[in-house]
């Protein structure tokens, strides 16, 4: 039993893990993929958490009564990745926005299609206003 | 001027040309003249070079080292001097007769025409003087490279497709089998350079020499050993100088001369010679046979020419598999004659283009009364291709029947004859369709009258052919002289 | 050298850190004709930098530098040998060349007070990258793996301005991106568990007790997650539309960098953390590495010969020789690694040569389709030369760099005695004859239709182009300083002493 | 008691991964995304790692919820209906990679082993010496801040590139100019989320600073502070109109504090190496803990600039976004 | 080997013997004016002459090789005279030149010493030879001068194979025996000489009869002598030579198959090969080159001028019948030496055939044409037009050679006045008598004549060869067809293969981004599962 519940995190990491990626993998839409990513992602923090947990130990902020502190390190790294899951988030979410103003559609069937690489160069139909505008200014 | 700077000043006079063609190409005139002073340039200084060749002076020059062990090195040998003396003189001739030509036809884009040619005869010439296998191969694919602009000059929809065949099968076999055996011999013998005996001896066992033999054969497909030898009438899509460069003075001869070197300098004759080579021997004689008699069915002049360069060149193929002194004697002279000979019979057919307009054997009949002394040249270039006495072509066969005889293969003495009387039987109808036979021979008795459209033959297109035919004649006599040059390095003594 | 050497002292951290922070003052200056010369000088700084790191660690010498002062198992830590100071001089001449086109190249497809925020992001892209090769840290790698990841997707998305289709391409090079680097991490993580510590040289020492297991996933993630971002075969999906569809000068830097520092995280990896040359953990490369390079050459190859597009065939073609470094890695050894090292720098200076002239071409006729292309070798014979010279450094003629790396790696095949890897590599190079020659006819043979806008390269594109397609010659001739880098750091891999 | 709790909450967070994958209207899907974070940041105070729990809390949980839905806002809510195609081999490639994964994890150190090599090698020296070298209690902080001090400066570096890639693609004409006038009130609506509102911003303007300053004695720290004061400050923009926030942080200013941010950070560390010490080595402001101290304080302050700047910038892009 | 080399080392001190022929030959074919042609024939003839005989450098030559080449001279001279390059056929200008080239190497080819030279110079009289013939202007004279130059080369590659396997050895000497032959036409090759020479050109005709044939004789004397199977094939070839011209019609044809079996005649006396026999052999060459020429001209005459004989060719043709078999004229000396050595040699039968042969070739060569042709019977047969100036000129050349070979036969050779023994003048005496009473009475009407007699026995030699090239074609065409179906095949895989990477590539590589992570989720596992394993 001691074994079963010793392993138990870790188990639970992987099975959340390979629905992140399930999701990702079978789910057409771009958004739907951005927070199955988040969720793989946060799978990884708990395994790393789980890593650090030392039994008996409080968490690893100095004070006299306590002796046994758990691993700080693994906290230390989670802080990091958070942020670059968020970064990352908000940069996929920026583009899906773009894709969705320039395609129409962000479901991965429609999109195939229209990105196959023998089309013609089409800047999209957003594109008249958007960046043409921006290229008024620098023509001579 | 040291050998070294006689060496540099060949291979860099016609990059130089190049260059001075490309600057003056607005000016025709100017842009020929400089094409002729640097043909002529080139003749005098490999003129020097063979004149002033001693043996034992010869050291390498080493430019640049591209790998360890994998150097950019000049060397003068005799062999290399022959090949270079061959081109370096047919080069002018070459250029008179192309400038006479391209200006009868209107050909557009005549300055990068005549500046791919000097480039050509530049890396002919690198080849020619090379002195490791590794400047031999940078030279071969520069070769290669700079006569696709020649090969496709007319960029005409026929024109790109011969071409890309023409590079397909050349880029092709040096890439993958030429530069692997390249990359073999340099492991298993530690060095590239060219040492008289050979650096193989000893050092795989014969059948794997055999089988690098073979790679090296379809390696330089330049040598057009069959079934590799697709590209050369592909080629013939090319203007008639341009076939002519290719099929006498730089690309095929460059290849037989990388297989001579390679049997010489790599091999080692004796090497060769104790049953290494057989196999490639009945390859290259089967080639020869098949190749005449595919010649003798091709209707079209260039293309009848082609052919019987491939059974010429693999002539050479076979001198190189039978491993003797003499046989590699005759590689070294059919080498010369066959330039000879060969670029006659193409400043032939160009010419018989450019009087008649037409291509095709059938269409050429009873021209002769108009051009003989054309013909009488093409007659030349033929006997002596075929390799009748008075011509210089006769001694590569019989010192190749000598050689033939003395390995007493009595089916190759049987193939050689044969070979001879095919040569005749493609090459000499040209001459009797166009004297002998009239414009409609339908009624025997009909005496071939004027010719109603009446090409212009250049004059400048007519000097070449007759100067090289008479050079056949004179090369009959100049041959055991040609021998006595090249003998102590392929260990033939005892001549006179 | 020239700096004085209290900077010197720092060269190492001061090569990732200025860049660094040398963005968000870019990013913030308003006007981007200040922004940009500024970008340029502050990448031209960094390559004085990296130049200053190479002499250092010439000798064979490893520059060790705490950051905070830490020592190694417990801060963080920079381990700088040759290897590591050769890719970053690699690194920031690429994005010094890329600054000095950017400005030009970018004027048609950006808004002006967009620019210097990409030049930020460019400064930033370069930085994350030479902040990998120069750390000795595992998680630190992860991090500047995110920053220059990031930083990528924000350059390719940036060529929605030309072709919609940079969207899509960013977003799939996003996610996979995001997956690689995770998987990254979670590698980090296994082999945390088992060791303790994340300082590479650490964990190459206490990794011969770890739990074999444990070893075994963790460096199956670490595998996968630079394989991925190395553009290995099944996973190379995100390169080809990447480079095709990021602005032309953006895929120039990726092209010469992007892969190549996966390249070199696998060495450093079966280097310092596996002390196995020529296996990462479990993976075994001399297995594995010939077939994968030897397919990517060909499926690279053959795809490359039915592309229209002209970025998109260099795209497929830095694929195949992407395949021949893994090859020569794979064949493992000093010499291999040598060869490999060769490839690398040589591919780095063709390609970046190639895509260089591709960005003129583009910037002057406004589409990079190679029906688009016809006669220019009458209209733009520079450019047109350049292409050549590319072209036949691809196929790998004599006295250009292509021939040197492919006589490389096919000398130690053969030195080998490994005859189906040789002839594999002779027989896919024909393929890459078949797509350079449909380059030559696009440009050489084809009649330039009529509208096709006048005039050579732009002057801002001449230094790259020559400096490159120079590099292309020179080091095909005189081929020295590549191979004996490359010898000193296969050496220093092996241990062995040069 | 403590292992129940922590299958339960495992058990709860694989219920919702689950629910993820079969729910169609993406607004659930950004709610369940929130729960989600919310469990693990229980599951992390449960591990005793509450600093992390507090990150996931603010940024993983808050953050990239808002920024879902205002995505969700320009993309569309329902995802298409015959889109979900249940991919098979992507099923049984997972289940097999998991069984593999299981497979590798059964030589693992036991689920908080207290000799497992993580505890062993590097920690103890974290724990031991921090109180010396350091001085402040919180070791994560210290960690984070001085340690591993640089992982921490490349991490505010990403925060600001995301910023910069979102400004670059979402800038441009089809954003609207940023006004600078209050939105009007809808009346029979927003009273209850004025009001609490009202009542509530002004509260985490205080607990940020508390958040920021205190973060060497508990959990806390510039993370956790920018995200609070960035939450707030979204916050009052949903209520009181993007504008009305513009009006008070203009969108130019939060770019350049943005910047300013990762300059101290940096600053800090360029400072440090012209007086003499490694980059970042706190020690060049003073010996022992008081150098540590500045240089804490100093970076904590960097990071809690830009955090705060880029969340309100992300918040701004994807609201000012026309809807197509 | 080396032989090889000595025949050719060539020094530019002294050129070959003839070279002002070939010199003249070779530039009359460049120059398209005819007189021209003629005109520098007469200048290089001189040269060539004074050069042989009267330049001291020249190299000193045998009293009858001498006379040979000076015979050779002769001809051309003749050949000059009948040439008519301006009115005639323009092929004339052809056959003159190719004519002059040939004589200067047959001078050249005696003056040589060793085999190899004199092969090569029989090979530039074959290529002249061949020209000659194809200049016939017709389909059948193209197709028989192919005919004709293959053969010859095939005889020169067999010379060349004896010189390569070296005189010594007996197969060198088979060799060399059959190529002689093929080039001395022996009896299953002489097909080509009766086609050769009937297709020919008038003027052609006069070259060709002289030069090619004649220097194989040499070659054989020189290097073959004493083989004792020549002496029956001589006879035979005499003998089955002469019968045809009993019933031929076609006047060239007839002196044809007359020169095929003079050839046996000088067989036989190689065959025998003692010292007197090969000197008879050399008088009766040099005499036959003389007389035959003589008839051909006189046959070229006959046929320029039409159906009627022009008036005083009775008297050209006299003379040349007479110089065939008179005593004291050319053709007598040589049969005569030979028919002496075969009796010295015990067989004596075999002199009475060679003198009832010559007599029988003096009949119908000389005497018939004589009787037949030359007398103006039947009405209005006279011709108005007389034999022109230029042809009684050659003849009368012809006819000094042939004198002057009767009176200094003496000392040309010792066995000469061997032939004026009581012995064979009487034999000699005794079958003129009795042939010219045949012919002179009406019995010569039991001879039917008929063109194409008896023409079996002419081999078609000349078909067989051109028929092999016709073969080649076909065959090559097999080779060019395998040659496209490989390429084609080559080809077809090529892009099959071409097609499959392609199709494979492009699975792998293109799709959404969730197969991305699919693969590089399958990847993961794939490297987990076989790590473990």
């Amino acid at each position: 039993m001691k074994d079963l519940v010793g392993l138990f995190p870790y188990w639970a990491v992987i099975m959340l893990m390979m629905t992140g990626l399930y999701i990702v993998i079978a789910q057409g839409n771009l958004v739907k993929k951005l927070i199955g990513l988040g969720i793989f992602q946060v799978s990884v923090f708990v395994l790393y958490i789980a890593v650090g947990v030392v039994d008996g130990g409080t968490p690893p902020i100095l004070d006299d009564e306590f002796a046994v502190y758990s691993n700080p390190l693994p906290s230390v790294l989670i802080l990091t990745a958070i942020v670059v899951g968020v970064a990352t988030l908000a940069v996929g979410l920026a583009l899906s926005v773009r894709i969705r103003e320039a395609f129409g559609t962000i479901e991965e069937e429609d999109l195939l299609p229209l990105t196959a690489p023998t089309h013609p160069v089409v800047t999209g139909p957003e594109a008249e206003t958007d960046t043409n505008a921006g290229r008024e200014e620098t023509r001579p | 001027m040291t050998q070294h700077q006689l060496m540099l000043a060949a291979i860099l006079l016609p990059f130089a040309t190049a260059l001075l063609i490309l600057v003056t190409g607005r000016w025709q005139n100017l842009r020929e003249a400089v094409t002729l002073v640097g043909a002529a340039g080139l003749a005098i200084v490999v003129f020097k070079l063979i004149a002033g060749f001693d043996a034992a002076a010869a050291a390498p020059l080493v430019l640049a080292e591209i790998l360890p062990g994998f150097k950019v090195m000049l060397r003068a040998e005799p062999i290399g001097l022959v090949f270079a003396g061959v081109a370096a003189g047919l080069w002018g001739l070459n250029s008179l007769y192309s400038i006479g030509y391209m200006r009868a036809e209107h050909a557009p884009r005549q300055t990068r025409f005549y500046a791919c040619f000097a480039v050509a005869l530049g890396c002919a010439m690198a080849i020619a003087l090379s002195g490791n296998l590794a400047t031999l191969f940078v030279a071969y694919e520069a070769l290669t490279f700079a006569t696709y602009p020649l090969v496709v000059h007319w960029q005409s929809e026929g024109a790109i497709q011969g071409a890309r065949r023409y590079l397909a099968y050349l880029v092709a076999t040096s890439l993958v089998p030429f530069l692997g055996a390249i990359v073999w011999t340099w492991i298993a013998a530690g060095t590239l350079d060219f040492t008289p005996g050979g650096i193989l001896d000893g050092r795989l066992d014969d059948g794997l020499l055999a089988v690098l033999l073979f790679m090296f054969a379809y390696g330089v497909g330049k040598a057009a050993l069959m079934p590799l030898h697709g590209w050369l009438p592909s080629a013939m899509v090319a203007p008639t100088p341009v076939s002519a460069l290719l099929h006498a003075v730089a690309v095929v001869k460059a290849g037989v001369f990388t297989l001579l070197k390679i049997a010489v300098y790599i091999f080692g004759i004796e090497v060769i010679g104790r049953g290494v080579g057989d196999l490639l021997v009945v390859v290259a004689a089967a080639s020869v046979i098949v190749a005449s008699l595919m010649a003798m069915t091709k209707d079209d002049l260039k293309a009848r020419l082609a052919y019987s360069t491939v059974a010429q060149l693999a002539m050479v193929t076979l001198a190189v598999a039978l491993g003797e002194p003499i046989a590699i004697a005759a590689g070294v002279l059919q080498l010369v004659m066959h330039a000879w000979g060969k670029i006659t019979l193409f400043f032939g057919a160009g010419a018989i283009q450019l009087a008649t307009h037409k291509k095709r054997l059938s269409e050429i009949a009873g021209i002769g009364a108009e051009v003989p002394l054309l013909m009488v040249a093409i007659l030349f270039g033929a006997l002596s291709v075929a390799g009748l006495p008075p011509f210089g072509g006769m001694w590569p066969k019989f010192l190749l029947i000598e050689a033939a005889v003395d390995k007493d293969m009595t089916v190759l003495v049987v193939c050689l004859g044969l070979s001879t009387l095919l040569t005749l039987g493609y090459l000499v109808p040209i001459v009797i369709q166009a004297f002998f036979r009239a414009p409609h021979d339908d009624d025997p008795h009909h005496l071939p009258e004027k010719h109603h459209e009446e090409g212009d033959l250049p004059i400048l297109a007519l000097i070449p052919p007759v100067v090289t035919a008479a050079g056949c004649v004179v090369l009959f006599v100049a041959a055991p002289s040609i021998l006595a040059f090249v003998a102590p390095v392929i260990g033939l003594g005892g001549l006179p | 050298m020239i700096l004085p050497d209290a900077i010197l002292a720092h060269a190492a951290v001061l090569v990732v850190v200025l860049p660094l922070l040398a963005a968000p003052i870019v990013a913030l200056i308003r006007d981007h004709r200040i922004a940009a010369p500024l970008a340029i000088l502050i990448a031209l700084a960094s390559v004085v930098l990296a130049l200053e790191l190479v002499n250092a660690t010439w000798g064979g010498e490893t520059i060790s530098y705490a950051l905070g002062n830490w020592q190694a198992p417990i801060g963080i830590e920079y381990r700088v040998d040759l290897l590591s100071a050769a890719m970053a001089l690699l690194l920031t001449v690429s994005g010094s060349l890329a600054a000095l086109m950017m400005s030009t190249a970018i004027a048609p497809e950006m808004a002006p007070g967009d620019r210097p925020r990409l030049y930020a992001a460019l400064l930033l892209c370069m930085s994350g990258l030479t902040g990998i090769v120069v750390t000795g840290d595992l998680f630190n790698v992860f991090v500047f793996l995110e920053i220059s990841s990031l930083a990528t997707y924000v350059l390719i998305a940036s060529g929605s301005g030309r072709d919609r289709r940079a969207l899509t391409a960013a977003f799939d090079y996003l996610i996979l991106g995001a997956t690689g680097a995770t998987f990254f991490v979670i590698g980090i993580a296994f082999l945390y568990v088992v060791t303790g510590t994340l300082n590479m040289a650490d964990l190459g020492e206490r990794i011969s007790d770890a739990g074999r297991r444990a070893v075994i996933v963790g460096s199956s993630f670490l595998f996968v997650g630079i394989a991925l971002k190395a553009a290995m075969l099944p996973l190379h999906r995100w390169l080809p539309n990447a480079y095709a569809y990021a602005p032309t000068v953006m895929a120039t830097f990726l092209a010469m960098t992007a892969t190549k520092v996966s390249i070199y995280l696998m060495i450093r990896l079966t280097d310092v953390v596996f002390h196995t040359p020529g296996e990462l953990g479990r993976v075994n490369f001399a297995a594995l590495m010939p077939p994968v390079g030897l397919a990517m050459l060909v499926f690279g190859s053959a795809i490359a010969v039915t592309a229209k597009d002209l970025k998109r065939l260099l795209a497929f073609s830095s694929i195949a020789n992407l395949g021949l470094m893994l090859v020569a890695l794979g064949l493992g050894g000093v010499a291999g690694i040598a060869a490999a090292m060769i490839n690398l720098f040589n591919h780095a200076i063709i390609k970046g040569g190639m895509f260089a002239t591709a960005t003129a071409i583009v910037h002057r006729r406004g589409s990079a389709r190679l029906d688009a292309m016809a006669g220019l070798s009458r209209q733009m014979p520079v450019a047109f030369i350049f292409l050549v010279i590319g072209g036949l450094a691809l196929i790998g003629v004599p006295l250009t760099a292509g021939f040197v790396s492919k006589l490389s790696v096919v000398r130690v095949a053969f030195d080998l005695g490994d005859w189906t890897v040789a002839g594999g590599i002779l027989l896919s190079s024909l393929i890459t004859v078949a797509y350079v020659w449909r380059i030559f006819e696009a440009t050489m043979l084809a009649e330039p239709r009529s509208d096709a806008p006048k005039g050579d390269m732009h002057p801002a594109f001449w230094l790259p182009v020559g400096l490159l397609g120079a590099g292309t010659i020179v080091f095909g001739i005189w081929s020295a300083p590549v191979i004996e880098l490359s010898t000193r750091i296969a050496h220093q891999m092996a241990g062995v002493t040069p | 008691m403590e292992s129940l709790l922590m299958i339960g909450l495992l058990a709860a967070l694989g219920a919702i991964a689950i629910t993820v994958a079969f729910m169609s209207d993406l607004l659930v899907v950004a709610m369940l995304s929130g729960i989600f974070s919310f469990t693990c940041c229980a599951l992390f105070v449960l591990f005793d790692a509450p600093d992390v729990a507090f990150t996931e809390a603010c940024v993983g949980a808050g953050v990239s919820t808002v920024l879902t839905i205002a995505a969700i806002r320009l993309v569309g809510r329902h995802e298409k209906r015959g889109g979900r195609r249940a991919s098979v081999v992507g099923l049984v490639v997972a289940t097999v990679c998991g069984l593999a994964l299981v497979y590798g994890t059964l030589e693992l150190p036991r689920f908080g082993d207290p000799a497992s090599p993580a505890s062993t090698h590097v920690a103890p020296h974290y724990i031991e010496e921090s109180k010396g070298e350091i001085g402040i209690p919180n070791i994560v902080t210290s960690v984070l801040g001085s340690y591993r001090g640089y992982d921490t400066m490349g991490e505010t570096v990403v925060v600001f590139t995301a910023a910069l890639g979102v400004l670059i693609l979402l800038g441009g004409a089809q954003s609207r100019p940023l006004g600078r006038g209050e939105a009007p009130a809808r009346r029979d609506r927003d009273v209850i989320l004025r009001t609490v509102a009202t009542l509530f911003i002004p509260m985490t303007l205080f607990l940020a600073p508390y958040v920021q300053f205190h973060g060497a004695y508990s959990p806390g720290g510039g993370f956790q502070a920018g995200a609070i004061l960035g939450g707030a400050l979204i916050l009052y923009g949903l209520v009181f109109g993007i504008d009305a926030l513009n009006k008070m942080v203009p969108e130019r200013i939060l770019r350049v504090i943005a910047a300013l941010g990762v300059l101290l950070y940096g600053g800090t560390g360029v400072v440090t190496m012209l007086m003499g010490h490694a980059f970042l080595d706190y020690y060049a402001f003073g010996a022992g803990p008081s150098g540590q101290a500045i240089g804490l304080t100093a970076i904590e302050l960097g990071v809690f600039m830009t955090v705060t700047c880029v969340m309100t910038l992300l918040f701004q892009r994807f609201a000012i976004r026309g809807v197509m | 080997m080396t032989d090889m080399f000595q025949a050719l080392a060539f020094d530019f001190a002294h050129l070959p013997a003839g070279w002002p022929l070939m010199l003249a030959g070779a530039l009359s074919a460049a120059f398209a004016l005819p007189i021209a042609a003629r005109n520098i024939g007469w200048v290089g003839l001189i040269a060539s002459l004074w050069f042989l005989f009267l330049d001291g450098a020249a190299p000193v030559l045998s009293p009858l090789d001498g006379a040979l080449a000076l015979a050779f001279h002769l001809v051309a001279a003749a050949g000059l005279l009948f040439a008519r390059p301006v009115d005639g056929a323009p092929q004339d200008r052809a056959a003159v030149s190719c004519g002059l080239i040939a004589a200067g190497a047959g001078a050249a080819a005696i003056a040589s010493t060793s085999l190899p030279a004199l092969m090569i110079w029989t090979e530039v009289i074959a290529i002249a030879s061949a020209l000659i013939i194809m200049a016939g202007g017709t389909i059948e004279a193209v197709r028989g001068g192919l005919a004709y130059l293959l053969l010859q080369v095939l005889a020169g590659v067999l010379l060349l194979l004896g010189i390569v396997y070296g005189l010594g050895t007996e197969t060198a000497g088979v060799l060399i025996l059959i190529g002689l032959g093929i080039k001395a036409a022996l009896p299953p090759v002489h097909g080509w000489l009766i086609k050769g020479y009937s297709t020919a050109s008038p003027t052609g005709s006069i070259f060709l009869s002289a030069f090619a044939t004649k220097i194989a004789i040499l070659g054989m004397v020189r290097f073959l002598p004493g083989t004792e199977v020549l002496i029956w094939f001589g006879l035979a070839m005499a003998v089955g030579g002469v019968l045809p011209t009993l019933f031929e019609a076609n006047w060239r044809r007839l002196l044809a198959w007359a020169v095929v079996s003079q050839l046996g005649v000088m067989v036989v006396g190689v065959g025998l090969g003692t010292e007197e026999a090969l000197a008879g052999v050399v008088l009766l060459a040099i005499g036959h080159v003389i007389y035959a020429t003589m008839l051909f001209v006189v046959a070229g005459v006959m046929e320029r001028a039409g159906k009627a004989a022009p008036r005083g060719l009775g008297l050209l043709v006299f003379v040349s019948m007479l110089s065939i078999g008179l005593p004291g004229l050319a053709g007598y000396a040589g049969k005569a030496v030979i028919g002496e050595a075969l009796i010295h040699h015990g067989m004596a039968w075999a002199d009475y055939v060679i003198v009832a042969v010559g007599a029988l070739v003096f009949a119908t060569a000389g005497l018939r044409p004589l009787v037949e042709r030359c007398r103006p019977s039947g009405p209005g047969a006279t011709n108005p037009t007389a034999v022109s100036g230029r042809d009684v000129a050659a003849t009368l050349i012809l006819l000094a050679g042939s004198i002057g070979v009767g009176a200094f036969g003496f000392r040309l050779s010792g066995h000469f006045e061997a032939a004026f023994h009581v012995g064979p003048l009487v034999v000699q005496a005794v079958a003129l008598a009795a042939v010219i009473v045949f012919m002179a009475t009406g019995l010569r009407r039991l001879l039917p004549q008929g063109q194409g007699a008896l023409d079996f026995l002419a081999v078609p030699w000349g078909r067989w060869v051109t028929g092999t090239l016709d073969l080649a074609i076909p065959l090559g065409n097999i080779f060019v067809r395998l040659g496209e179906e490989f390429v084609a095949m080559f080809g077809q895989a090529g892009r099959l293969g071409g097609r499959a990477v392609l199709g494979l590539a492009r699975f792998v590589t293109y799709g959404g981004v969730g197969d991305g992570v699919l693969w590089t989720l399958a990847l993961l596992t794939v490297v987990l599962i076989v790590s473990f394993g």
